[in-house]
């Protein structure tokens, strides 16, 4: 087993792999960004290593950066967490050629699966259904625009190297086709340090569902169920469920059936999801592999007690699956939101900046995995999540009347997020139906606004009456202003300043 | 006592005054309208705690420069404590008609600016397309107008409210 | 179902009740002290009323004044937590007769098994062993002197309706006597509204191990296997666990079925726990009946996936067990700690006083039920008991590491609390290898001191430059001296009045 | 940079002073020795950051009055800013030989005084029964002693701290 591991990513992810190491006895070095100093994620390990100015090309995504504190503290293998190089098999072969295991698959499975072009052809072979795509874009447009007529709009543009709706666009008809494909090359390119796009139909209302897998060196895999991950915005999930509502027994013995056949094929080890687009008529297409862990993986941990992030390292350090498939027991029901800071008022514009204040909810069955913490910044650079919050229940509906409540016990002050469009969602009928589906946000949420705002006289009133940390902008403490009309003396209380 | 608070420009008024029996029990005057009086139970650095009608609330409170922020229940609610000022940013999704300032909605890093001054611009077109947290944003002219100014250059960073961009409208403009 | 539940109690349970029934769309009602007007647990509920002045005896004990702000809130049920009321026969009897539900054992059974001495006599009829005791003692000092020569010494005085350590003395010579037996009938007065004592023979490093049992009132029973709580100071349990290290699969079935038959003979329902001592020699002698929720029922959860308010409140309401016994599966191992504000080094004393930063622990495997927060008052009045912990492991050892991280992740300031030492209990080697006893504490943790402050430098860094919130001995934020010797300038960060 | 802070009435000093290269690193001096240099990665309201020889530590922090109180991995640290007065609360478990004053070690509620003033009093004896959240605590004479004055009644609320009983020893006694 490893004795020290350097975790190659920021944020709540860092923090939750930093916590399964130390309860394996293994210690950690997490690196952060110069933008990053205030992020909680780096003192969640035993060592912490600067990699770079605030732009992820030149930190989290400077392989030489990387392999370089790595040698610098001594560490004998590397978890890349998810997004950054996670899937990125020139840095997995790097790591190997530095001497140290990269905790993820070995880097020709991960080419392999990684490449959701290549990915797409080996799966097809299998005879697992795919969607039609046109994955050879010629470069000049014109051409472009010619050969996506065969497909139809619309049309779906994907990142070959991509994941978590990095540099996809959906383009529904052709005077969009040649911007959306820059900006998503672009995209891609700053993402995953490779800009290569496809093209593939767009499914109107469909399922996502994945399939959790988990394969040892030795070739044993097995599957750990389906999540539902159909909520989405700007392509990517802020919802995500296990099991899902639209699965039923059968076809979840064809899908996993499915997935463990496409991860047997490709010589997969380690953790990885098969990502299903299922439509309505019960018929899955083969969407792609993430061969990495998911950033919804909580769930899957609560259903099944599994340790994913320990099961990674168990089978990166040679270890065998402690378990058959026959010994996978799932239980209840789990459900998770992704906070993000953006305005979901406003197109689900990003909306970094300070937290002035942040207070995680808690209680039986809430787990909460966040990024950040009072006093903390939501840098510019990076990825608008700050934290998620998985609920387990006995069944659907605890689960999901637990995240209402946990969301509403959520609070979280210096910028906009997403909870109270959260807490509408899990109140709507549709969702507490699971009746779930990729458009199900543009169906029941188009133009969404905080219509609700029930306590608006008590806010008033706590404005009025605050005896609040006084910041400045920047969350620095202040001086109040003098006001003369709080009342602090009628509170039998104390008045600053006098 | 009276507060005066604003929300996007407009003026709300509490009156909360003591009752004579209860130390904790306020009178309240809503822009003008009597309320259900509130209890004040507990009044912490950074937290309150009301009774209204044997209801708790419990509010996260905090003071940034001249805006207080307030979380209950999950949902958010700002007040500035002064009035607006005439120059001050204008509120997102409440623009009518030509928009002669073309303003960052966000803090980012300007990845290209797509037009040069002078030019002349169609309704939707994209003027700069803009990087915030990993994600384009593309900033469009509403209208049909002409670029008079560019304040920003690629790669710049900018901040929310920042002016890139200024048009003239094609109709107004003298020859 | 009732439609709304007043919840009689305070702090962490009041706040987790309420969460369970928010979960089934029942509407709760809190009351609190004027003691406890910054308590967490008042804006848990739907309403809150005050029931009276601080000392327990007039508001949470006072039957008139709970019974007052329940026909006031119109609610259908009432919850008595654990503690106060809870297992107050008198009072379940005092709802019924005004029309409510009490939610927990018919108010004959609660008779049965809360007057220990009662059910001593009862179990020892069904055959299943006691401890012995000495039941009636007289009145008069002298002549209870010359009664427990026959028990011999060491003595344990404990409260006829007692529970939670209250009331409870250990003699360890005749001298002591007299002294500890009225402290103890004061202690039980005072905490249970009934003064009544018995001694019975102390045994030396026992297991304390309980069986919690789950029956509705069709009389269908069924246990949740057991929980080992040997980890005791002052007679009240800080650290819990199930499943036992001490208890083999055969021991395991004939406790449960001990527990059980006791149950069944008192013709018991909703949730109760059924104490046993467990000595060196796997012999188990009963001890009480708990005929209430338990503190440390998370861990329970943990393992079965139940919730167990949930469980109470459905039987309480006439519904019959949702499943028997082969249908509770029990899962992993599950860890509670319980986080006292006292004062490890000096005799576990309470330290009662004002919150100035409170930070829960959070991650995979943990739950925090917590009674505080930031800002909040930790009175004289109540226990000193501020939130429980949980974790939960595939196994011992991974629940024990998680919980070690979980107390090091959590902060609390303004109090002397137990954290520290919990702590080193967790990292202790007897602690990891299982081996818990009662008198564990006293064998490996006599007169503890926090001896390792490896951080005292970075403290004192954190105490020179920190930048607020400065708050006077209240609570309430002041403005900081004016000490020329911070060094803002140099942080490049601002100064706070210049 | 140098401060003083004072833990039971011992004073500690701590030097710090930045290191030219780098603006968040300090070169530390604890009490004379000098230490591993810390970088001081971010200070933010209630909480602060540290980098020492690579190792994070992240501490909350709250100063209450004259007292710093810091919180790392769980560990409480207190630091007075003033050197201890002299007419200060003793430091528990520290005391030797006879203590006349009997003080509450905790904020409570006296249950019960056990003797009269003048009352001749034996080591161990108990004086005053006090009840803090629901658990009884007995103070002792430490030494055989006799009962100088009572400064509180069954019912009283207390402070840490608070003079309850003055004793003067036997021996010492003025005929």
């Amino acid at each position: 087993m490893f004795s020290k591991i350097l975790i190659a990513n920021r944020g709540e992810i860092t923090t939750r792999i930093a916590r399964t190491c130390r309860e394996m006895g293994i210690a950690t070095v997490a690196v952060y960004s110069e933008a990053d100093r205030s992020s909680p994620h780096l003192y969640a390990a035993d060592e912490a290593v600067c990699v770079g100015p605030a732009q992820a090309s030149e930190s989290y995504l400077n392989v030489e950066s990387i392999l370089a504190a790595a040698r610098q503290t001594g560490v004998d293998a590397i978890h890349p967490g998810y997004g950054f190089l996670s899937e990125n098999a020139t840095f997995a072969r790097a790591v190997a050629d530095a001497g140290l295991t990269f905790i993820g698959p070995a880097p020709d499975a991960l080419s392999a699966v990684g490449n959701k072009i290549v990915a797409r052809r080996t799966v097809a072979q299998l005879g697992v259904p795919v969607i039609p795509a046109l994955e050879d874009l010629a470069t000049d447009p014109e051409t472009v625009r010619e050969q996506v007529v065969a497909l139809g709009y619309p049309l779906l543009i994907k990142a070959a190297a991509g994941g978590g709706g990095k540099g996809m666009r959906i383009v529904r008809e052709e005077a969009e086709l040649v911007e959306a494909l820059s900006a998503a090359q672009r995209e891609a390119e700053a993402a995953f340090a490779e800009g290569t796009v496809y093209v593939e139909r767009f499914l109107e209302r469909p399922h996502h569902v994945e399939v959790q897998i988990l394969g040892d060196t030795a070739g044993n895999i097995v599957h750990l169920g389906e999540r539902e991950c159909s909520i989405q915005r700007r392509y990517q999930k802020i919802v995500e469920e296990t099991p899902s509502p639209a699965v039923s027994e059968s076809l979840r013995q064809e899908m996993t059936g499915a997935a463990l056949t496409v991860a047997r094929a490709a010589g997969y080890d380690n953790a990885g999801t098969v990502e299903f687009i299922l439509d309505n008529d019960g018929k899955f297409y083969f969407l792609e592999v993430n061969a990495r862990l998911q950033v919804e993986h909580p769930i899957t941990e609560w259903i099944t007690g599994l340790d994913l992030v320990r099961e990674q390292i168990r089978i990166a350090a040679g270890e065998a699956l402690g378990f058959q498939q026959d010994g996978i027991r799932r239980n209840g029901h789990a459900l998770e939101c992704r906070l993000y800071a953006e305005d979901a008022a406003h197109g689900f514009l990003p909306s970094p900046g300070h937290v002035l204040a942040w207070q995680a909810p808690q209680g039986p069955g809430v787990r909460v995995d966040s990024g950040v913490e009072s006093q903390t910044e939501v840098p510019i650079y990076y990825d608008p999540m700050i934290a998620k919050i998985s609920t387990w229940g006995a069944d659907r509906e605890q689960a999901r009347r637990r995240m209402a409540g946990a969301l509403r016990q959520t609070a979280i002050l210096g910028l906009t997020t997403n909870v109270p469009f959260l807490i509408e969602l899990m109140d709507h009928p549709a969702f507490a139906a699971g009746d779930t589906h990729t458009g199900f946000l543009s169906e029941h949420f188009p133009n969404w606004q905080p219509g609700e705002q029930p306590h608006m006289l008590a806010a008033a009133l706590a404005a009025s009456l605050h005896r609040g940390p006084y910041r400045n902008g920047d969350g620095q403490t202040a001086l109040p202003s003098q006001d003369s009309s709080t009342p602090w003396q009628q509170l039998g209380g104390w008045r600053l300043g006098s | 006592m009276k507060t005066l608070l604003y929300v996007a420009g407009e003026e709300l008024a509490l009156e909360y005054n003591q009752h004579g029996e209860s130390d904790d029990l306020y009178e309240l005057v809503w822009n003008g309208q009597p309320q259900q009086p509130a209890h004040v139970v507990a009044v912490r650095d950074g937290t309150i705690t009301f009774l209204v009608d044997g209801h708790p609330l419990h509010a996260h409170v905090v003071r940034a420069g001249d805006r207080s922020l307030i979380s209950i229940e999950g949902r958010t609610y700002e007040f500035n404590h002064t009035p607006p000022k005439h120059d001050q940013v204008r509120q997102r999704g409440t623009r009518g008609g030509f928009e002669p300032e073309i303003r960052s909605p966000m803090p980012g890093k300007i990845l290209a600016v797509k037009v040069v001054e002078g030019e002349a611009v169609e309704d939707g077109q994209t003027l700069v397309l803009l990087e915030a947290m990993k994600m384009e944003n593309a900033l469009t002219a509403e209208g049909n107008a002409r670029v008079a100014t560019i304040h920003v250059a690629d790669g710049d960073l900018v901040e929310l409210g920042q002016v890139l961009v200024e048009l003239e409208p094609i109709e107004s403009r003298q020859p």
